[in-house]
């Protein structure tokens, strides 16, 4: 049995959208609501989901960039949701996020080095004469020559400044990386390069990682686990080849049907879902999914599946089960 | 249905003045383009004749003066109506009296006190009789009578109507009837043809407000107007090309810089006369002024009783003040001086300032100038924090004292040169109480050479009142004490 | 929507007050003491201190406040010290000029900054896209009593085609009904008086116009380029409608939604360069006499002019965001939902 | 929904690819997209010209040397209201000064308000801005409301009513101008850090541990710096402008210094008889203001090609 | 041949130089087949499309080539005669349905808007047509939502909006831009599954422009593989996919962690980044990121040539060079 690096009890995140005029709220949006799951040490946990279902404010929250509206947090056994603002901070740099956007990551006017040193010197982790040799260690680490750490970010492509956010993160020698959809907006060819950097620097600094994702190939390159989120809620937790072996949630079947294989003379069957996600403001009452299922129960409609484990680490939330 | 109802023009006067009254009720304002509109709604007890200002009777058909001079009796002109209908008699004069008189009084009744101030009380004779009774003997009292402001006699009625305040809804018993006033435009006219004297020629006139000079002159040059006031020199040739013309008229007022007697450098005569000598006055006036205002070699204009051809101020001579300016090691000056025009200054004291600031720094004194508007002005001259500031007087009622009074009082406001001299004071106070004629004469003369000679003021000019109008316009003055009458102005 | 605007009236009230303070604090706390001016020539400190007792002047500060917000609540907003009128009465008598002023220089300026601006962005670096970008920069960059005065020199003074003050000829004056006389000298049917107001109205209209032209050219033909730039002018245009139809259709209308943002802001701005137009022009309007006013530290009529105006700058501002909801479908969408 | 990131990578892949070519500061950069503006350069060169006449005749005026054709405050009255001619190149005002002279002294008044207004405003602005924009909240809400009062008061009132508190002067007129556009710039930036805040780099730099202050100072305000100058200068303009605006209604600059406004206000009761009075002090006015507009303008295209305006 | 493109090049002209988006491409379509374009960002791709289309902006232009259509050169014809085709017998659905529909305009009318351009019908008629349209491409209760904002809808909903539109006058050739890529997975699988359908009932022709193998394995008939404005390799989908030739496509397919793929192997890297498109090097512009870069790939550009109906732009392939035993690997 591995060891529990992070354990997540029951988190919601709500958005107040608009509130009457005496300041109640009115209009609520759960982003993410009542989530639990574990993060092993060294395993990467994949989390897939479509666009809007909570997966990047789940990241969010963990970095501590949101609050969470309820749950708890435990980090190496430590209650962090329970901490003040300044002891949370000390934890800030166990905690690292790459993220989505490699334009919008970096500033613009930081060069490269001053990028990846400023973790270094504020968490005062070495003496400014170290920094250098440090910052180009890192450098090397993610593939980037030394020389490049006088320049500036738009000097460098989308999957190069991904790389510079790697750095970035990996210089506070971090416990848990949430990468939030860090390839998704990269070119194939690049795509390729970023995973395979991820996959290295997990082994070489044993690196625990919450991959977000929505393309479910790549989620499974990468992970031990797979957890599939819909509106704001797990749908389903399994080791990866469990998972897209034995996909037991309807929405992880289609999910999984909807990607088009890479081969034409190999058509599959093809599970279409009717209609659109719903809006996570008023979301279907009991299972989310109920308004697009294709083995809805009668009681689906009504009653919110829980999360169960069906066999050893499957974890399901569907009244089929 | 659209018809153009274009009323006749000849049938109005338009008169373009440079800003709004601020109310049309004679004892709630004090500012001249107030009393040009009052003076065609309201008859005073006197007037002032034509071209002086010598008293004449007006409502008040005769007066008897008692012997100790402290008894006025004013026999009064017999059905008389206000516009309002209702009868002007001995009560009306009372309650125009009374309610500028303790404790009606009240604090924004500017004239109040300098109109009735020796006033005891008012006693009703009978229906046109009427007594005003003084504490003390005043020789101005009746020149005052005949002022706009103050004096003219408001319908009792309308008082109690409007609450005390006619300044919108004046009523008088004057030759024009007021009619309306669009506020920032214009005020509106109308004949009263039920005039107890002479009847006016036209039937309308209207005074309009047109803030800005050469506004004004577009304004009668495009003939939008038919008569305009407060211009400069500056546009006569404009005016004059345009075939309209210009009525010229003596000023009665006193453009002046001030010594700061009270400190230093300025306690000391000798260095205020240097620098009055350093300053060539007609030249300057000259320039600035473009021959439309008089240098000043006396505090009171050429017209004005006490005035003396004798009297003259310290002449100009540059050499000689440079070496006196010298000797007494004087190095800087603090003016201080206010931006806006004035009457009896249309170039702006600012403008005055910085051109004697030119002349002193031809005799080596460099002078610092602090500018204000006139309402921040008023304050600094009270704080006294100046070596020179600039000033002004318009007379009210032609009478010397007016004008001399000032350099006696203690309000630092009014006396702002700060001037202390007893036997000025001395002389003042005899003047008020000596009966008009020679005497009195001299002694205003004799206080015109007192100043002169201590140099507390550096007169400069009485601004000529300027008025330009339409070829087509006959009748048209413009009295000394700033007022247009328009009863005998017409329009062909 | 309702709800909205609710909320928004609401938050008037803080801005009102907040105002009322800042305006309270600069002329009766910093500002000279108006007593002078209002006493003339022959006030004695005497009379002076009588009058400032008299008008609570000598009252502490806060108290002064309270007494002008308990005024202010019943409608008084108190008597000009200067004119002794109800400042009530002496603002609405001057306000229809300046409203008037300010509309038909607004609709002056959207006419032509709209006109210019599409013309500019349609024909992008062409001449004409030149020209109208160097008036407009001209536009902005002079002086507003600056171009007042030339005009009054060329139009007036040296060509005599049009009035160079007031509002219209004393003599053809209609009937007071609404205070514009626009609209007075029409219910009269008195076209010879209308006419006369529409020249009167020419030269200040032009000066003040100027300014908000610029600006709206400006505007529109950046929100126009940007317009252009969508990717559904490039799906109408896959469509293959006429390019005509393109730009009047699909651009236009698009375009021009945040124009009326800025058209709202410059009703605000006009208001403020009246100040300078009125004083150059004549105009009997609010704006020449609040500066008269505030050299003269009249200040019950300060403090009621600029709230009102104050007051009309949040209901503008709000009428935009809601003609701006009603143009834009997705603004409303997003109130309904969030 | 998936943003759209393919379009952008590569148009930045043009520009990335340039800029590998030749790296350069932020500031280079923007002058070399600036000197492709024709008319941002002739701005540009105007606004040197008129800082070297104010600079030229403040230093020299410091040095007690006269490089002006006339001592621009000597009034000899003797001369005044002299037409143009080949001695007076402008002519003399109405106390015989050569107007020639005061329209170059006044450069220096127009210039330093100008700018002095704006370094104040400027720096409130940012500040409060900064404050509102970065805390959010109550912070927000109050500094936000504030700044409404004061923009719901036309800005020319405003000033008006400051100046006739603190009086004349051109420390005065600073002030005033200065304090009226700061809701102006509050907005901008509180704008601009809210869009900016959003980016991944300043959520970046709060997960690292960033403090506030060195988010803000180190993340926010260089990256909307250039915004800030774009504003900056356009925002000279406009206080040339409302400088302008108080000498002409009388509460500009204490006399006897030139300030156009000032000389514009004086001359009008002169458009006659002395036309020039008023011309020159006009054109003074509007080549600086246009100047500052071109040069604003054009750094505005330079930073953002689409010359989108908020 | 419903369309043949003839050494078509389109450039833009930027300050900095011009870049070639387009470089001298060749192919033609067929009545009611599928061919797929796919290629890396900025490979020119949209260009191709937006070059057919006539609807290149500033500082676009074509350089040269031609664009027949029925035989006519689309590139020659006024913008007049342009209108009568667009949108007509060539229509064409853009990647971004959130931006393409315009804001302020209820889709009815815009869908109607074309309808009545080139139609001629009547309101009523034309109304009745985007209705029965909005029906077709599955949008529940047409009737009301026709009367919707964009905003009012879904990203798959406007997709199909957009579709409606595009087929609302009956086109010849469908030009489809990235249809899919800005969707969720869920709602890609429906739309391409409505685009085929589409294809079935009306017998277009489409020309699918994405990115994505995978759709293109799924969807197309013919594939076009392009690379910095370059068509490197023109086949059939089963062949190209089951014998890629050149070396981009061999790594593209490699690159790409495949679903069914339940090795832990590193994923295959193709090293480097695109070339920038003002400085495209000499030769082949992916000689400086192939594996198998030989040394004449650096100094000249391949010809495209045709290997059993397989076209490839590869010098690997050069029958008389020793790369052409490469093709027996
Ligand atoms: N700060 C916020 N305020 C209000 N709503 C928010 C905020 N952040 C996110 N949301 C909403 O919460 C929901 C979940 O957003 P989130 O970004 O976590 O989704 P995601 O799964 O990461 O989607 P994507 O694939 O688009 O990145 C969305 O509906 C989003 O609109
Ligand atoms: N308006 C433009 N100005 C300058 N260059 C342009 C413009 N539009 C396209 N390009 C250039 O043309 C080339 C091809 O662009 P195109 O949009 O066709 O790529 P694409 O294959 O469609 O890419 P994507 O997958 O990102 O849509 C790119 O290098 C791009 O930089
Ligand atoms: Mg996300
Ligand atoms: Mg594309």
């Amino acid at each position: 049995m591995s060891e529990v690096l992070m354990e997540i009890q029951n988190l919601s995140k709500h958005f107040t959208l608009d509130t009457s005029l005496l300041g109640k709220p009115t209009v609520v949006l759960k982003a993410v609501d009542d989530v639990s799951f574990r993060i092993d040490k060294g395993e990467a946990f994949g989390l897939v989901g479509e666009s809007g279902c909570g997966k990047t404010t789940l990241g969010k929250i963990l970095v501590n960039l949101h609050s969470p509206t309820n749950g708890k947090i435990f980090f190496e056994g430590k209650e962090l949701t329970a901490l003040n603002d300044k002891q949370r901070r000390s934890y800030c740099k166990d905690i690292q996020m790459i993220f989505q956007d490699p334009y919008a990551s970096l500033n613009p006017r930081m060069t490269v080095g001053d990028i990846i040193a400023e973790p270094i010197i504020i968490n005062k982790l070495l003496p400014a004469s170290k920094v250098e040799e440090r910052v180009i260690y890192l450098l090397n680490c993610v593939g980037l020559a030394q020389h490049q750490r006088n320049r500036y970010p738009h000097e460098f492509s989308g999957g190069q400044r991904q790389r510079v956010g790697i750095a970035r993160a990996l210089a506070v020698e971090p416990k848990l990386i949430v990468c939030d959809e860090a390839v998704s907006a990269l070119d194939v060819s690049i795509q390729a390069q970023v995973l395979n950097l991820l996959v290295d620097l997990k082994k070489e600094f044993g690196l625990t990682y919450l991959f977000i994702a929505h393309g479910l190939n790549v989620v499974k390159h990468i992970s031990d686990r797979v957890g599939v989120m819909y509106l704001g809620k797990l749908m389903e937790i399994a080791p990866k080849r469990e998972l897209y072996a034995n996909p037991l949630n309807p929405y992880t079947q289609a999910l999984l049907s909807a990607i088009p294989i890479i081969n034409p003379e190999k058509k599959k069957e093809r599970i279409i879902l009717n209609g659109d996600v719903p809006s996570p403001i008023n979301p279907p009452a009991g299972c989310r999914f109920s308004s697009r299922c294709f083995k809805e129960l009668d009681h689906c409609k009504f009653k919110d599946p829980v999360l169960k484990e069906v066999s050893p680490n499957h974890w399901v939330a569907c009244h089929l089960f | 249905a659209s018809t153009d109802t274009q009323p006749k023009a000849s049938d109005t006067l338009i008169y373009a003045q440079g800003a709004e009254p601020r109310g049309l009720d004679p004892a709630l304002v004090d500012d001249g383009e107030s009393a040009k509109v009052m003076i065609n709604i309201y008859d005073g007890l006197l007037k002032y004749n034509k071209d002086s200002t010598k008293v004449e009777p007006s409502l008040a058909k005769s007066w008897d003066v008692s012997a100790d001079g402290l008894t006025y009796t004013f026999h009064l002109q017999e059905g008389v109506k206000f516009h309002d209908g209702t009868d002007f008699d001995a009560n009306a004069v009372k309650v125009n009296i009374d309610r500028q008189l303790p404790p009606q009084v009240t604090a924004d009744m500017p004239y109040a006190t300098f109109v009735y101030g020796s006033v005891k009380d008012v006693q009703v004779v009978d229906k046109n009789t009427v007594k005003v009774n003084l504490t003390a003997p005043s020789t101005p009292f009746l020149a005052n009578l005949a002022m706009v402001m103050s004096a003219p006699i408001v319908s009792p009625k309308a008082l109690t109507d409007s609450k005390n305040n006619v300044n919108q809804a004046p009523v008088g018993t004057g030759p024009y009837k007021f009619v309306k006033w669009a506020k920032d435009e214009n005020i509106v006219l109308v004949r009263n043809d039920e005039y107890w004297g002479t009847k006016a020629i036209t039937k309308n006139v209207i005074f309009k407000f047109i803030k800005d000079n050469s506004a004004r002159v577009v304004a009668l040059n495009n003939g939008e107007a038919d008569m305009i006031d407060g211009i400069d020199a500056t546009v006569v040739k404009q005016i004059t090309d345009a075939g309209n013309k210009i009525f010229k008229a003596p000023g009665m007022n006193i453009n002046y810089m001030a010594f700061n007697t009270s400190k230093a450098p300025f306690n000391n005569a000798k260095a205020r006369t240097a620098v009055s000598q350093s300053i060539n006055v007609p030249e300057l006036v000259k320039s600035l002024y473009q021959g439309y205002s008089e240098p000043a070699t006396s505090i009171l204009p050429a017209f004005m009783d006490g005035y003396d051809k004798s009297i003259s101020q310290v002449a100009y001579d540059a050499a000689a003040a440079a070496t006196a300016i010298k000797a007494a090691g004087l190095t800087k000056v603090h003016m201080i001086t206010y931006t806006n025009p004035r009457p009896y200054n249309t170039a702006t004291g600012q403008s005055l300032a910085e051109s004697i600031q030119g002349y002193l720094a031809k005799v080596g004194v460099t002078c610092t100038i602090d500018s204000f508007d006139w309402t921040t002005y008023k304050q600094k001259v009270k704080a006294g924090d100046y070596d020179l500031a600039f000033y002004g007087w318009t007379g009210d009622n032609g009478d010397p004292d007016n004008f001399l009074y000032l350099l006696s009082v203690d309000d630092p406001t009014m006396n702002i040169a700060l001037y202390k001299n007893p036997e000025f004071d001395k002389l003042i106070a005899k003047g008020v109480v000596t009966p008009a004629g020679m005497e009195r004469n001299a002694v205003y003369t004799q206080l015109e050479k007192i100043a002169a000679a201590d140099a507390a003021w550096l007169p400069i000019s009485h601004a000529e009142t300027l008025c330009a109008y339409r070829a087509n316009i006959d009748g048209f003055y413009y009295h000394m004490t700033g007022v247009t009458p328009f009863a005998g102005v017409s329009k062909k | 929507m309702l709800k909205y605007i609710l909320k928004r009236i609401l938050m008037l009230i803080p801005v009102l007050i907040g105002v009322s303070i800042i305006v309270f604090l600069i002329m009766r706390v910093f500002s000279p003491d108006p007593s002078p001016i209002v006493l003339g020539q022959h006030a004695t400190q005497q009379a002076t201190e009588a009058w400032r007792q008299a008008n609570g002047l000598n009252d502490p500060v806060y108290m002064q406040y309270f007494n002008f917000i308990k005024g202010a609540l019943t409608g008084d907003l108190g008597t000009s010290y200067y004119t002794k009128t109800p400042v009530v009465k002496e603002i609405f008598s001057r306000f229809p000029a300046t409203i008037e002023l300010a509309l038909v220089a607004i609709v002056l300026a959207s006419i032509f900054g709209i006109l210019i601006g599409v013309i500019s962005a349609v024909k992008k670096n062409s001449i004409f896209d030149n020209a109208g970008m160097l008036i407009a920069l001209i536009g902005v960059s002079m002086p507003i009593f600056w171009l007042g005065i030339l005009l009054i020199i060329l139009f007036s003074g040296t060509l005599h085609w049009l009035p160079s003050n007031g509002r219209i000829d004393p003599l053809l004056q209609p009937m007071n009904v609404t205070g514009f006389y626009l609209i007075d000298s029409l219910i009269a049917g008195d076209m010879y008086a209308f006419k006369d107001t529409l020249r009167h109205l020419v030269l200040p209209a032009t000066a003040l116009a100027m300014y908000s032209m610029a600006i709206i050219t400006r505007m529109t033909r950046s929100s126009m380029l940007e317009t252009l730039q969508q990717d559904y002018i490039r799906t109408a245009r896959a469509k293959g409608i006429s390019e005509g139809k393109v730009i009047r259709k699909h651009a236009l209308r698009n375009g021009l939604i945040p124009i009326v943002t800025v058209i709202g802001l410059q009703l605000g701005s006009l208001l403020g360069g009246a100040v300078l137009t009125e004083t150059v022009f004549s105009w009997p309007g609010i704006g020449a006499y609040t500066v008269a006013c505030i050299l003269k530290s009249d200040f019950p009529v300060v403090q009621g002019v600029v709230l009102l105006i104050a007051f009309i700058f949040v209901m503008v501002n709000l009428l935009v965001d809601v003609i701006y909801a009603f143009l834009d479908p997705r603004i409303k969408y997003s109130k309904a939902k969030g | 929904m998936k943003k759209k990131y393919s379009a952008n990578t590569d148009e930045n892949l043009i520009q990335a690819a340039e800029y590998v070519e030749k790296p350069e500061s932020q500031l280079k950069e923007m002058w070399e997209t600036l000197r492709q503006n024709k008319a941002a350069v002739v701005g540009l060169f105007t606004i040197c010209f008129l800082v070297l006449i104010a600079l030229s005749v403040w230093v020299s005026s410091l040095m007690g040397k006269q490089i002006l054709p006339y001592d621009p405050n000597y009034s000899d009255m003797t001369k005044s209201f002299i037409w143009p001619n080949a001695q007076h190149w402008f002519g003399t005002d109405q106390l015989g000064r050569d107007m020639f002279s005061r329209i170059l002294d006044g450069t220096k008044i127009s210039l330093f308000v100008g700018i002095a207004a704006v370094t104040i405003s400027l720096s409130t602005g940012v500040l409060l801005g900064a404050l509102a924009g970065y805390r959010g909240g109550r912070t927000d809400a109050v500094i936000m409301r504030v700044m409404d009062m004061m923009l719901s008061i036309p800005s020319i009132l405003l000033a008006i009513a400051f100046m006739a508190a603190l009086g004349k002067g051109i420390d005065k007129a600073v002030i005033a101008i200065g304090l009226v556009s700061i809701p102006e710039y509050a907005r901008i930036v509180r704008a601009s850090i809210l869009s900016v805040k959003e980016n991944d780099y300043v959520q970046a730099a709060k997960v690292i541990g960033s403090s506030d202050t060195r988010i803000i100072m180190k993340h926010i305000l260089p990256n909307i710096i250039s915004l800030i100058v774009v504003r900056a200068t356009l925002g000279i303009s406009t206080a040339v402008l409302d400088t302008a605006a108080l000498g002409f209604l009388g509460l500009g600059v204490q006399p006897p210094f030139a300030e156009w406004g000032d000389m514009l206000g004086r001359a009008r009761g002169f458009i006659f008889s002395a036309p020039y009075t008023l011309i020159f002090p006009g054109i003074a006015i509007t080549i600086t203001v246009l100047a500052f507009n071109l040069l604003g303008d054009g750094l505005r295209d330079a930073l953002d090609p689409k010359s989108r305006i908020k | 041949m419903l369309l043949e493109v003839k050494n078509l090049s389109t450039e833009f002209k930027l300050k900095r130089g011009t870049v070639r988006a387009v470089d001298d491409i060749s192919f033609t379509i067929d009545k009611g087949e599928i061919l797929a374009i796919v290629g890396e960002s900025g490979s020119g791709k949209s260009v191709t499309s937006l070059s057919i289309m006539g609807l290149l902006q500033k500082p676009g232009r074509i350089a040269g080539g031609q664009i027949l259509f029925n035989s006519q050169d689309l590139n020659k014809m006024s913008q007049k005669e342009l209108q009568q085709i667009r949108g007509n017998q060539i229509s064409m659905i853009f990647q971004e349905p959130m931006t393409s529909l315009n804001p302020v305009w209820r889709i009815k009318d815009q869908i109607m808007e074309s309808v009545m351009t080139h139609m001629k019908l009547s309101k009523k008629e034309a109304l009745a047509r985007t209705i029965e349209m909005l029906d077709t491409v599955g949008i529940p209760s047409p009737a009301e939502r026709a009367n919707d904002y964009p905003h009012q809808m879904s990203g798959g909903m406007r997709q199909r909006v957009m579709t409606a539109m595009a087929l609302s006058c009956g086109p010849d050739l469908l030009i489809a831009d990235e249809p899919t890529t800005a969707l969720d997975v869920t709602i890609q699988a429906q739309i391409l599954e409505l685009l085929y359908r589409m294809r079935e009932k009306f017998g277009m022709a489409v020309l699918l422009i994405t990115h994505d193998l995978g759709v293109v394995s799924e969807a197309a008939d013919r594939v076009i593989v392009m690379y910095c404005g370059k068509i490197v390799e023109e086949a059939n989908v089963k062949s190209l996919f089951a014998h890629p030739m050149h070396p981009y496509t061999v790594g593209l397919l490699q690159s790409i962690p495949q679903i069914d793929d339940e090795s832990d192997e590193p994923l295959y890297m193709i090293k480097g980044m695109v070339p920038n498109p003002l400085r495209m090097p000499q030769g082949c512009p992916f000689s400086d990121r192939c594996d198998r870069c030989l040394e004449r790939c650096t100094q000249e550009m391949p010809e495209l040539q045709e290997i059993d109906g397989h076209k490839v732009r590869c010098f690997l392939y050069n029958q008389d060079s020793e790369g052409g035993r490469a093709q027996n690997e």
